[in-house]
């Protein structure tokens, strides 16, 4: 019945056991997933099955047949597909040509035939609900989500044995969501089996037929969904019974100051030429919800000073300020956790404890000289206390995990102690057991006075978190809502645009 | 043309070389003074860059000149768009260094040549060295870029001396025509045979950096000779560091050359054969 | 995902390519400003004999230029173009004055000669080089001093000359004013052009360039195209070669010094990215173009050597400066 | 894997070097091993007078590329130091050779001349080409031919010669057989390997290399920093000037004629990477080493010019991939 078995798998890089024992199977037409904590070695084992390197111990059969493919093509051969963590995307090369990467359609004398190509790839769009993308647009247009989009309905197009899916939907609001799982029941029941990794439990147990459950590099268990429950799986991937959030503290704490308010922004980003105006109090967390391409990053960005403002005023302790870079944000007092970690948060060849300091360089040195043991002393602190996964701090940030990775974007700004933190989809990516521990440490930071605006594209997340949630569409902002209003149905309407219905105007 | 005075056109090699730039310097003084022709010149990027001269030639046919008075960097490669140039009617003078006796015939172009005599004049040099050293004297030539003709020449001469004088020609290398590099190259063969006692550089750049590289290794028991005579090796020869260079005259040459094309341009009979400019043996005192 | 400016009525690649003919036009419009002040500031400049000289004078650049431009695409360089040029020249030399040949032979013998040293320096540059993921930089460096060592050997420092009187004629040939070895790179434009943007081959080198992992995971032999954009390098050099030795007549083991800085200058002036994956074979058509005309137009004005030589420098920083507030005011 | 393994002894910076030196080392042993095959192979080799040798032909180089790997390290290059370098030598060589001073008063004159003038270029390629994040390959293209045609206006073509005895001094003297320029050029490298380690200065320049768009956003002046890297590459242009002139007693303006290239050999080959944030100063040392060496090696063991051009290629190219497999290996 199992046709893709994995027995007692081990890889290592350098001195880290990625993996150290996994052991798993797969049926025909099934829906699996793989859940574990950050850098428990989900997508190491997913980069072996689908040839991007070999495993140093262990064994796999595909098939009733040995398997090892030597490289992506050929696992391809064989029927694996996959769509991986990390973008793999040609910026340059417009969104047909992405579609068709692998195997590009030739007419005569293999020439590029550009017409089959764009109705190919119009096709495999339309396919996930990308109806309205030019396909012959470059890629470097589209924003985060879309690429997301680009990068499965790649995957997509192909008739595959296994498809392998490494958090599809990290990048992804519930829309586009459900629409991937409307198309992953259909291929299922085309008789595919499909791997499903993400942090999202309630998604694992919308979809999936079976969870395995990994844990520092090793498989814990595989059990029947409807043998479990997310409570069960979280206490098999973090080894422990998880802290109870203590989130329902529903005792609102008093607004202080106004920290930073903004009138009328509008960068050079926003098409619409009319303003947001937003305030955000000492102690307060501000959440900031919107669909995909809505401009919830390009306010960050323009408060920060990196998008050029055309209009408007921005104002810290009820003083105008200008913030003509972020040198100038930062002197005011501000941090930006950046919602793409590696183009803008890391420098990922760097040591970790480099990249904590490196919005602080100041209190890591004296006159302009290294102190290494401070610098070493305040990483290793932030490291603690956000949990952060990791084998030496001079190992580069590129050997962390993905969510490793995002834990230590935060710790950078942290070690600022901001008065104003801005933070665009701070937990994308980060494991349940990490997110809580996020959560927990940005409502400590709330509770010390910090003043917070969170993006993000999980409604849930900002629920929890928020003190008040601003709805972005079209690069306005369409209502706000306070706790009592709370629900992903008033959210939803307003991010849809239907600002006449529902919810308070701003101001 | 507007004043119907001749136009020249003056190809010279690198002005970058300061042989070049005084012979340039010499030329315009001679425009000055005769005030009769008008002089265009131009030089080249580099010593290799062939091509440039050759557009030269073609940029000047463009501009319709009356005489073509060029210092070929190719002897070889020179020769058809030369012909080019006569066949437009226009007065071409090869001077500084002749064209390939066999391209021309092949092309058939009959061309006189002015100036010195590279490989005798390296000759004088080498001369002075052998009778220095007499028979059995170890020596090394530095030469210039390997596949120039001037380089060619020059080191020719320095072996039709080393094979008079009986000379020990104990090793034979490019630098290039460059001061820092002969002064590396030179130290490196100074270790290899420290028995050297006589260095033939193929130009006075070279043979400065010979000399860097003698006073720095601290010997003074080795002879060298250079070639062009440029100023910077004046107290060099005046305090015996240097044997010798030699001298052509090359601010005079350009004019020279000018005035022999001129001569043609106004009717005069066309030149024949090879009309030898002047080469000296420089020396202390 | 529903906002999205849906409101554009022009289909994005019509936008695209209209930008990207703007993309050009910018490297265009400094040249078109250069031609003005020529025409204008010397009195030769835009007569037939001069266009025609022009154009003989950038082919060479121009032909070892388009090959660059593949290397450069994938995010590699090659600095050895102008040694293998003159090695190539130098093998094609040796053969077309074989003796006991007729001139076609013997022309033809010449022509396989210098592609196939050409090819052979290419491959190699290309091998060792993404076979061990190393600098093309260094490796290219190392074959500029062993192209030029070998050449320097193979002809023992001399110039080769000589060559059939037909090969002379194609050299000097001109179709309505135009020369044909300029048609040749012409030709070599175009068919790099079509292979850049209509091949799957030539999508993918831009896809390298800009991504080569992602490339490797769609299941690509990024090795082999690579070894491929080199090849076409050392072909162009090859090339080159030939018409090098058509246009002087000699094969010289010296030529080319320099060259690779001048066909590097064509390709990034035409606005190819350095570091891979964007840019255009038309851009190097026009950088090859600005080198040209400058170098032409500073010396029909007049200027002395040096002055040329400061000027140049000045106008190709000029050139790229003015392409950026192109870019800028055309992204707008 | 196990979490927090903070049972780290060691603080990382110090196994860091750890690292580092077999990463230098790996180039190290290419040098050993060229060290090792020229004193069994030639007589000459390891006398005391041929290792000052070595160490005086490679002082110039490693001056220059001390500053390259600064701007290599931001991921940009500096094509134009050879040029910058005959520049500063020929504006220090008019001010050394001015009528009416004292030897130690022409000497300051002359070292302040090369240095500014040297600076002066590095500024002008640093704001260029990061203000306008115009490609740096280009701008110091436009250099090389703006600061060489300055050369050679400045100096009318001219050798200048006949500096006071004391600069010559300096230039030829030694401590223990060790020329003091080599020692200046080693107390460069110290120097940058501080800053670059120890600094926050050098820990910016290695990030900017990496993501420079990581450090503008932690609110760090990166133009500043760029032009920073190229104004240091363009001092070390005016150190090297003043080697030049003291190891030589002349200026010319036709100096340094493709040192760049010499000099961004050995960044790379002492394993910086070409397109930033990787590196160090003590391979660049490590890279000019081997260059000298098998510069002098070469020529000791008395291969003909032309075979010893092919086979420093051939060296060069063996020694990077000889470093791969030696970067394999060490990072099992
Ligand atoms: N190329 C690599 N070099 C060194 N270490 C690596 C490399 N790739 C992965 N690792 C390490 O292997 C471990 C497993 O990583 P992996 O990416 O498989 O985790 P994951 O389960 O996918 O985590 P996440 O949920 O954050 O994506 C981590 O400790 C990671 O740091
Ligand atoms: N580099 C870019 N080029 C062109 N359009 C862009 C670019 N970046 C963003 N946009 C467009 O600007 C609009 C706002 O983008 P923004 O990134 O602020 O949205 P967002 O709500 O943060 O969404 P996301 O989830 O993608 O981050 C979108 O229409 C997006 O497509
Ligand atoms: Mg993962
Ligand atoms: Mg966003």
């Amino acid at each position: 019945m199992s046709f893709l078995s994995v027995e007692g798998l081990k890889k290592h890089f350098g001195g880290v056991k990625a993996l150290d024992g996994v052991s798993f199977s797969l049926d025909k037409g099934e829906v699996h997933a793989l859940v574990g904590e950050n850098g428990a070695g989900k997508s190491t084992l997913i980069k072996i099955l689908s040839g991007v390197f070999p495993h140093d111990e262990g064994s796999i059969s595909f098939g009733g047949e040995a398997y090892q493919p030597a490289n992506p093509h050929e696992a391809k051969e064989l029927g694996v597909q996959v769509v991986h963590q990390e973008f793999n995307l040609l910026d340059h090369l417009t969104i047909a040509e992405n579609v068709s990467i692998e195997r590009m359609p030739r007419s005569r004398f293999g020439v590029l035939d550009r017409r089959e190509m764009n109705r190919r790839a119009r096709m495999a769009l339309d396919a996930i609900g990308l109806t309205d993308i030019d396909v012959r647009a470059p890629v470097s247009s589209l924003g985060i989500a879309h690429r997301q989009l680009v990068e499965i309905s790649r995957a997509l197009q192909f008739r595959s044995k296994i498809l392998i899916l490494d958090e599809p939907t990290a990048t992804l609001t519930e829309r586009e969501t459900s629409r991937l799982f409307d198309i992953v029941a259909g291929i299922k029941a085309d008789g595919v089996t499909v791997v499903f990794v993400s942090h999202h439990l309630e998604e694992v147990f919308t979809i999936c037929d079976r969870v395995t459950v990994f844990r520092n590099g090793k498989t814990i268990s595989t059990d029947k969904i409807e043998d479990t429950t997310p409570e069960g799986v979280v206490q098999k991937m973090v080894g422990r019974e998880l802290l109870a959030n203590d989130r329902v503290d529903a005792q609102q704490l008093p607004k202080g100051e106004v920290a930073l308010s903004v009138k009328d922004l509008v960068t050079t980003a926003n098409p619409s030429g009319k303003g947001v105006s937003l305030e955000l109090h000492y102690g307060e967390i501000v959440g900031l919800a919107g669909l995909v391409g809505s401009g919830r990053t390009e306010i960050l960005r323009g408060i920060f000073g990196i998008d050029p403002i055309v209009s408007g005023k921005i104002f810290r302790d009820e003083k105008p300020v200008r913030f003509s870079g972020p040198r100038d944000a930062i002197a005011a007092g501000v941090g930006f956790v950046t919602e793409d970690r590696k183009d803008e948060g890391l420098i990922l060849d760097m040591p970790i404890s480099a990249n904590i300091s490196l919005a602080n360089m100041g209190a890591v040195s004296s006159s302009g000289l290294l102190q290494f043991a401070s610098e070493q002393r305040r990483a290793r602190e932030s490291g603690q206390k956000l949990k952060l996964k990791y084998g030496k701090l001079s190992d580069p940030v590129s050997s962390l995990s993905g969510g490793n990775q995002q834990k230590v974007v935060l710790a950078k700004w942290l070690s600022r102690n901001p008065k104003v933190l801005l933070l665009d989809e701070p937990t994308r990516g980060v494991d349940v057991g990490a997110k809580a521990e996020i959560y927990a440490i940005l409502k400590d930071l709330a509770r010390d006075g910090v003043s917070l605006l969170v993006v993000s594209s999980e409604i849930p997340e900002l629920m929890t978190l928020a003190d008040r949630i601003l709805v972005l569409a079209e690069h306005q902002i369409q209502g706000v809502l306070t706790p009592a209003e709370f629900s992903e149905e008033n959210i939803l309407k307003l991010a849809y645009g239907q600002s006449q219905t529902g919810g308070d105007k701003l101001q | 043309q507007a004043d119907d005075k001749p136009v020249v056109g003056l190809i010279m090699k690198s002005l970058a070389n300061e042989f070049f730039q005084n012979m340039l310097v010499g030329a315009q003084a001679h425009e000055e003074k005769r005030g009769d022709y008008k002089l265009l010149a131009v030089g080249m990027q580099n010593e290799t860059d062939f091509e440039s001269q050759i557009n030269a030639v073609e940029n000047f046919i463009t501009q319709g000149v009356d005489a073509i008075v060029v210092a070929p960097a190719d002897s070889r490669a020179m020769v058809r768009p030369l012909k080019k140039a006569m066949a437009a009617g226009i007065v071409v003078v090869n001077f500084d260094v002749a064209l390939d006796a066999d391209a021309k015939k092949q092309q058939n172009v009959d061309l006189a040549f002015v100036g010195p005599d590279n490989r005798g004049g390296a000759k004088l040099a080498g001369d002075a060295l052998g009778k220095k050293l007499g028979a059995g004297g170890k020596v090394v030539i530095i030469e210039g870029n390997p596949g120039a003709d001037n380089a060619n020449e020059r080191r020719l001469g320095f072996e039709d001396s080393v094979a008079e004088y009986k000379l020990d020609l104990l090793d034979s290398r490019t630098a290039h025509w460059e001061t820092e590099e002969a002064n590396t190259v030179f130290s490196n063969m100074l270790t290899a045979h420290p028995d050297i006692q006589g260095v033939m550089a193929a130009n006075d750049s070279m043979a400065i950096g010979v000399v860097k590289a003698l006073e720095s290794a601290g010997r003074d028991d080795i002879v060298v000779v250079g070639f062009d005579n440029i100023p910077a090796v004046g107290p060099m020869i005046e305090d015996g560091r240097m044997l010798a260079t030699v001298d052509q005259f090359g601010t005079d040459m350009a004019a020279n050359s000018i005035d022999l094309a001129l001569e043609v341009v106004k009717g005069g009979a066309p030149l024949e054969g090879w009309v030898k400019t002047p080469i000296e043996l420089v020396t202390a005192n | 995902m529903t906002s999205q400016t849906m409101t554009e009525p022009v289909p994005a690649q019509a936008r695209l390519s209209v930008r990207s003919v703007l993309q050009n036009a910018g490297i265009g419009l400094a040249l078109l400003a250069l031609i003005l002040f020529f025409s204008v500031f010397t009195e030769h400049f835009l007569t037939p004999n001069n266009i025609t000289n022009i154009l003989t004078q950038i082919t060479i650049n121009l032909v070892l230029a388009v090959g660059m431009t593949f290397v450069i695409l994938i995010g590699g360089i090659d600095l050895s173009v102008g040694s293998v040029m003159a090695f190539a020249a130098v093998v094609a030399g040796k053969a077309i004055t074989l003796p006991g040949f007729g001139p076609a032979e013997a022309i033809a013998l010449a022509i396989v000669a210098a592609t196939v040293t050409g090819v052979a320096c290419g491959i190699f540059n290309g091998v060792v080089s993404a076979y061990w993921a190393l600098p093309s930089f260094i490796i290219t460096l190392g074959m500029l001093n062993i192209a030029r060592g070998a050449a320097l050997q193979v002809s023992d420092a001399q110039t080769i000359y000589s060559f059939p009187f037909a090969f002379e004629e194609f050299g000097s040939s001109m179709v309505y004013g135009v020369p044909v070895v300029f048609l040749v790179a012409l030709l070599l434009v175009l068919v790099a052009w079509f292979i850049l943007n209509f091949t799957v081959f030539g999508r993918l080198l831009y896809g390298i360039g800009n991504n080569e992992e992602a490339v490797r995971l769609a299941g690509h032999p990024v090795f082999w195209y690579k070894v491929a954009a080199f090849t076409i390098c050392g072909f162009t050099a090859g090339i080159a070669a030939i018409v090098y030795m058509a246009r002087l007549n000699i094969s010289s083991p010296i030529a080319g010094i320099g060259f690779e800085l001048n066909a590097i200058a064509a390709v990034i002036i035409g606005g190819t990215s350095l570091s891979g994956g964007r840019g255009s074979v038309i851009g190097t058509l026009l950088g090859a173009f600005i080198i040209g005309v400058l170098a032409n137009g500073l010396i029909l004005i007049g200027l002395s050597d040096f002055m040329r030589q400061m000027i140049t420098g000045v106008v190709i920083i000029i050139a790229v400066v003015l392409d950026y507030y192109r870019a800028k005011y055309t992204s707008k």
